[in-house]
């Protein structure tokens, strides 16, 4: 069962904007149809609370508008009927929509967001903004992050495979980032100084948008990565093609002192952090 | 029908001056929090943190401390003098006050020409909380700019103080003050107490924790 | 207001001394620390009250105004075991 | 007082007049919600028309760059835009201007408590306005860290040239101090300079708004100026309070801190800036609907215990930060508590206009558009208190959209609403009303476009503060609808022309507008055009709330003055 209602439920923002209502980018993760529904389910309710609101205005303005000649009813709706009567929709309110998107919400940080995978099939990656690209890691043979095999692709390339739990931890090599992946339905602050963590799981294989979505400076806007969702046999290929070659290190930094200045050294990385 | 419109006027007898200084305190010492709860969230993401003692000198700012709690004692006396129309007691105490106050901006200079110069002694105190360098700077990691940040601002409110009640002596050396009249030597009194309550904190969270 | 303040305002001066000294003693005696950080904000409460009390004469304002100053207390300690929390959760590289 | 011999220096400029000073406040209100407006039009231009050369304006304003806004340039456009709308347009509009004008007025007081600081706090925010504008004249330009200015960002080593964010910084300093000292101003002025009879429950909602809005003044104005004063450390001497990683020389910060301490403020001031409209609002929809404001007591109280519940919420802006998870859920929970209270002030507008008789003058047409703009804001923020609808549209247009139908939206509108209302009190004159309704529609329904569709950009998927969209692959389907948006925005903005020509155009008629033209009950409708310094020739006494309308034991007028009484 993935659905907590049905899927389309977009029609308040139909309504609105007509011919003009754009889809989200298309969800090819595991969970983000639980933001969808709980945005649905949302966009459903204060539809229906906006909907009467607008009827309640129109019909007021309609029926008593001071043309009809009749006189205002001398009314305070201080009498204890009116409070009670205010007060009660405002709990109405609150506990037909509030409640119910909290506990849709609790429930899905729960099992999904905040539920990070326990199994040891796990693909770990780091990722390290720098201004303005994605610096990513992978632990490499040893399966340890910060030794002398990690992984470290071309800037702005991410590989995943399909149907693996992914782990990301996130820091920030300059200023704060944002990881966000829209077709995932997810985004992490990075932020220097501080590791973050999400988790995600890819059903589709293709190749999607990494952008960020935290002011980061003049080149924030053009701050893309793609992530390349593919097999496990490609995914493992990839990772052999970019596997570093021994004893090339000690070539690397030689005159490089400028690139220095900015960009990630060539060996960065932290030892991985357990998740509590 | 006047006497039955009233406003209920729940502060009673403070004068709106009084009312004003008292809100403008409680702005004031938000202030304060937010800068100190700063230096409290900071000292709890790092170790580099000097321990009671190891870098900065307790034994003279305690008599910094015991020169402010003095300074509030005569300040509270010249209100008192002035209540009952004592101006000479008034002029003694104020004058007692303003050179309480001059005395801790002396020292607090003293102490900070002492970090900022520096000197080998020092330097070892700073190794052992891991910051580097002979003087203890601003610049010094979170600890020298939270202590900086917070003692500098207490300092510039001493300051303030110190030039806030010279002009009260000022015009209570042209007569202008009695015991009819000492609404505003209350409320600079206010002022004044104000920056002894807050160095409390300050000690405290800064030197002694 | 016609009793003599003036033996008030005296015991409080020497109140205030000596609560700092016992502060300054407090912050050499090796305990453990969580006691110690307790004892000192304890006692700076204490003496930051009797500042308010006696020498800006709260004790003889009306009760209105003494409440209203207390209600930012509530809302800083909010605001500081947020922050707290929120700093002794985070990973940070070291 | 009043006797004095005036000057023109000190009629107009150093005038301790809280009217004159109300005027001022307007004066630098209007102009900066025009430059602020001028700055939304641009960064609209570049969204909907990526990097194409700005029409009329671009080869003078940038002709190194052919007429295009580049990068830096955006950025410093969409940053300025918010620090001048929030702190120099909305802020002495509502606050300054209203805030100044109505409050003595409407409480039966000759003025403020203190004029002197009433006339500092306005010299300060002038001052604040001039180093402001100042760092437009750096060769650098101005601040570019968005209007939140997140350090590392916004310090130097953060990649912003210049000393821009620096003045940027001291700007916002000398503004919170001004406001600081409004605050006191106000809060003084209504606990202590009531008129007999005027109790709390009596005094007009307005004058409600606009107490609860100093009180969390002065409550967290301090705050931000304490965070501020840290950053400006860290731009200038060079601290290290908010820098982390590679930016940070030794023992790191934490940019988090910045953060906190932004939102333990920056949330209050949304409700800042929104409380006083509430309470205008809820007095005009009394006014125009010739009934009391209907559950007069419990709208006062829940905007209360909004005010109080929006001091315990800032997290919700920072779900996304890796904030622990126990915060982040209290955080939702009390978030979402804010919407009992505000349904319950919402019904009771919606309560003012039953049964009422409805006069759809331009004011009344303001307030019943805040309604339906502050409904849709206030709705759409339980998307943003959802953690898991946070996480997808955080920092999303979607956020833009909602805070600008309850900022933007109905502060405008409640702005536009007081300044149709109380314009006879200040100038003596109507507007003009014609031009006020086209003003209205043209600018209610260009809004609801502009910022319904950013809303449905957000949940589209597109991120703010970018400088072209065509970037992205999944941002290609919207270039369209972003182009809309942007034709629309222009649309708003040619509206707004057409309530300056008003205004400018109905100060200067001949036609006097009779004393009390809406025929309110409160306090400021009592004297004669122009109000003398000194307000009231002797104290009133109040009678009576201040929505006595339709009384059914009046029989030849319907409504009753505060300060009457009914001799049976």
């Amino acid at each position: 069962m993935k659905n907590y209602q049905s899927k389309n439920i977009n029609s308040i923002p139909y309504f609105f904007s007509g011919f003009w209502y754009k889809d989200p980018p298309k969800d090819v993760s595991l969970d983000g149809y639980r933001i969808d529904n709980v945005i649905h389910y949302t966009d459903l309710v204060i539809g229906i609370y906006f909907g009467i609101v607008v009827a309640a205005l129109a019909y007021f303005i309609f029926k008593y508008r001071a043309s009809l000649g009749h006189k205002a009813e001398y009314d305070h709706g201080n009498s204890r009927k009116n409070v009670m009567f205010t007060g009660g929709l405002g709990l109405l309110v609150f506990f037909s929509v509030d409640a119910v998107i909290e506990k849709m919400a609790f429930k899905d940080l729960k099992e999904a967001f905040w539920n990070f995978p326990k199994t040891e099939n796990v693909i770990r990656i780091e990722v390290m903004p720098q201004q303005f690209a994605w610096n990513f890691c992978y632990a490499g043979p040893d399966n340890e992050f910060g030794t002398d095999d990690d992984i470290i692709p071309s800037q702005n390339q991410m590989h995943i495979p399909v149907n693996t739990p992914v782990v990301v931890q996130i820091a920030s090599w300059d200023v704060i980032h944002s990881f966000y992946l829209p077709n995932f339905r997810i985004k992490q602050d990075a932020t220097p100084g501080m590791i973050t963590a999400l988790w995600f799981q890819a059903t589709e294989t293709g190749v999607f948008d990494i952008a960020c979505a935290e002011l980061c400076g003049n080149s924030h806007y053009k701050m893309k990565g793609f992530l390349t969702v593919e097999s496990e046999e490609d995914f493992q290929s990839w990772l052999s093609e970019n596997t570093p070659e021994e004893s090339q290190d000690d070539w690397d930094d030689w005159g490089d002192e400028d690139e220095e200045d900015t960009g990630v050294p060539e060996d960065w990385g932290w030892a991985w952090k357990e998740i509590k | 029908m006047n006497q039955t419109l009233t406003v209920k006027d729940p502060f009673g007898t403070a004068t709106t001056g009084k009312l004003a200084m008292w809100l403008f305190l409680a702005m004031d010492a938000i202030t304060f929090a937010a800068i100190l709860m700063g230096g409290i969230y900071l000292r709890l993401r790092t170790d580099m943190w000097g321990d009671a003692g190891q870098v900065l000198n307790i034994p003279l700012t305690s008599f910094n401390t015991f020169l402010l709690i003095m300074s509030s004692f005569t300040m509270v006396m010249a209100l008192d003098a002035i209540k009952k129309n004592d101006i000479k007691g008034l002029k003694l105490f104020l004058s007692l006050t303003i050179l309480g106050g001059v005395s801790f901006l002396g020292i607090q200079i003293y102490e900070y020409a002492h970090f900022i110069i520096g000197n080998a002694e020092l330097g070892q105190a700073l190794q052992a909380t891991g910051l580097k360098g002979d003087s203890f700077l601003w610049t010094s990691g979170t600890y020298g700019a939270t202590f900086y940040a917070t003692t500098s601002f207490h300092g510039l409110h001493v300051l303030t103080g110190v030039i806030y009640l010279s002009v009260i002596f000022y015009q209570s050396n042209k007569g202008m003050y009695s015991s009819a009249n000492y609404d505003r030597i209350e409320i600079a009194g206010l002022f004044w107490h104000f920056v002894d309550l807050v160095w409390i904190l300050v000690f405290t969270i800064i030197y002694l924790i | 207001m016609e009793i003599n303040h003036k033996s008030l305002y005296i015991k409080t001066t020497i109140m205030l001394s000596v609560l700092t000294l016992i502060e300054i003693g407090i912050s050499y005696w090796d305990i453990v620390r969580f006691y110690q950080v307790g004892l000192l904000l304890t006692f700076a409460l204490a003496k930051m009250a009797c500042v308010a009390y006696v020498f800006m004469h709260l004790y003889y304002e009306e009760k209105v105004l003494r409440r209203i100053l207390f209600v930012p207390i509530p809302l800083l300690i909010y605001f500081l075991l947020g922050l707290a929390y929120d700093a002794q959760f985070n990973w940070v590289i070291q | 007082m009043s006797g004095h011999q005036k000057s023109f220096w000190t009629k107009y400029i150093f005038s301790t007049d809280h009217k004159m000073i109300a005027k001022q406040f307007l004066w630098l209100g209007m102009f900066f919600l025009f430059f602020g407006g001028a700055l939304a039009m641009l960064i609209r231009w570049q969204l909907g028309y990526p990097e194409q050369p700005v029409p009329l304006i671009g080869n003078w304003m940038w002709p190194g760059d052919g007429g295009i806004i580049n990068p830096d340039i955006y950025n410093q456009m969409f940053t300025m835009h918010g620090t001048i709308m929030i702190f120099w347009a909305i802020t002495p509009l509502l606050i300054g201007a209203f805030g100044n004008f109505i409050i003595p007025l409407q409480i039966g007081a000759g003025d403020m408590a203190f004029p002197k600081l009433n006339l500092f706090s306005f010299w300060t925010m002038f001052l604040a306005s001039l180093i402001l504008l100042s760092s437009y004249l750096l060769p650098t330009g101005t601040a570019a860290g968005g209007w939140t200015s997140y350090p590392p960002l916004s310090s130097p080593a953060g990649g912003i040239p210049g000393l821009g964010q620096t003045i940027w910084t001291v700007a916002l300093i000398f503004m919170g101090v001004s406001s600081m000292m409004g605050a006191i101003n106000y809060i003084t002025t209504v606990v202590r300079m009531r008129a007999p009879g005027m109790d709390y429950f009596k005094m007009p909602l307005s004058v409600w708004g606009l107490f609860l809005t100093s009180i969390l003044n002065a409550v967290f104005v301090p705050v931000i100026a304490a965070g501020l004063v840290m950053l400006l450390l860290d731009q200038t001497i060079g601290t290290e309070f908010f820098l982390a990683g590679r930016l940070a020389s030794g023992d790191p910060g934490d940019p988090l801190l910045f953060q906190h301490v932004f939102w333990i403020f920056g949330h209050p001031e949304v409700y800042i800036l929104i409380l006083p409209v509430w309470g205008i609002i809820s007095d005009l929809l009394s006014v125009f609907s010739r009934k009391p404001a209907f559950g007069y007591r419990v709208t006062a109280i829940a905007m209360c215990t909004v005010t109080a519940l929006s001091t315990l919420v800032w997290g919700h802006h920072m779900y996304t930060t890796g904030m622990s998870p126990l915060l982040g859920k209290s955080f939702m929970f009390l978030t979402l508590l804010i919407s009992i209270p505000s349904a319950m002030f919402f019904l009771n507008w919606l309560g003012t206009m039953w049964k009422g008789s409805i006069h759809f003058t331009s004011p009344m047409l303001f307030s019943i558009g805040v309604i339906w703009v502050f409904g849709l804001g206030g709705l759409t923020g339980l998307y943003n208190a959802t953690i898991t609808a946070d996480i997808y549209l955080h920092d999303t247009m979607f956020v833009v959209g909602h805070f600008h139908y309850t900022l933007a939206a109905s502060v405008m509108f409640g702005s536009f609403a007081a300044i149709y209302f109380w314009f006879p009190r200040m100038f003596g004159r109507k507007l003009d009303s014609r031009l006020g309704k086209i003003h209205f529609w043209g600018t209610f329904i260009s809004i609801n476009f502009v910022f319904f569709n950013m809303m449905v950009l957000g949940y589209a998927g597109h991120h703010r503060r970018i400088y072209n969209p065509s970037e992205y692959s999944f941002l290609e389907p919207l270039t369209g609808l972003n182009e809309w948006i942007s034709i629309f925005s222009f649309l708003l903005g040619v509206f707004q022309v057409v309530f300056l020509i008003n205004m400018v155009w109905s100060m200067f008629k001949k036609e006097r507008s009779p004393q009390n033209p809406w025929k309110a009950t409160t306090l400021e409708w009592t004297m004669d055009y122009p109000i003398p310094h000194g307000n009231f020739e002797e104290t009133p006494l109040v009678h009576n709330g201040p929505h006595e309308y339709s009384r059914p034991d009046i029989k030849d007028r319907d409504w009753l003055g505060q300060n009457e009484r009914i001799t049976v």
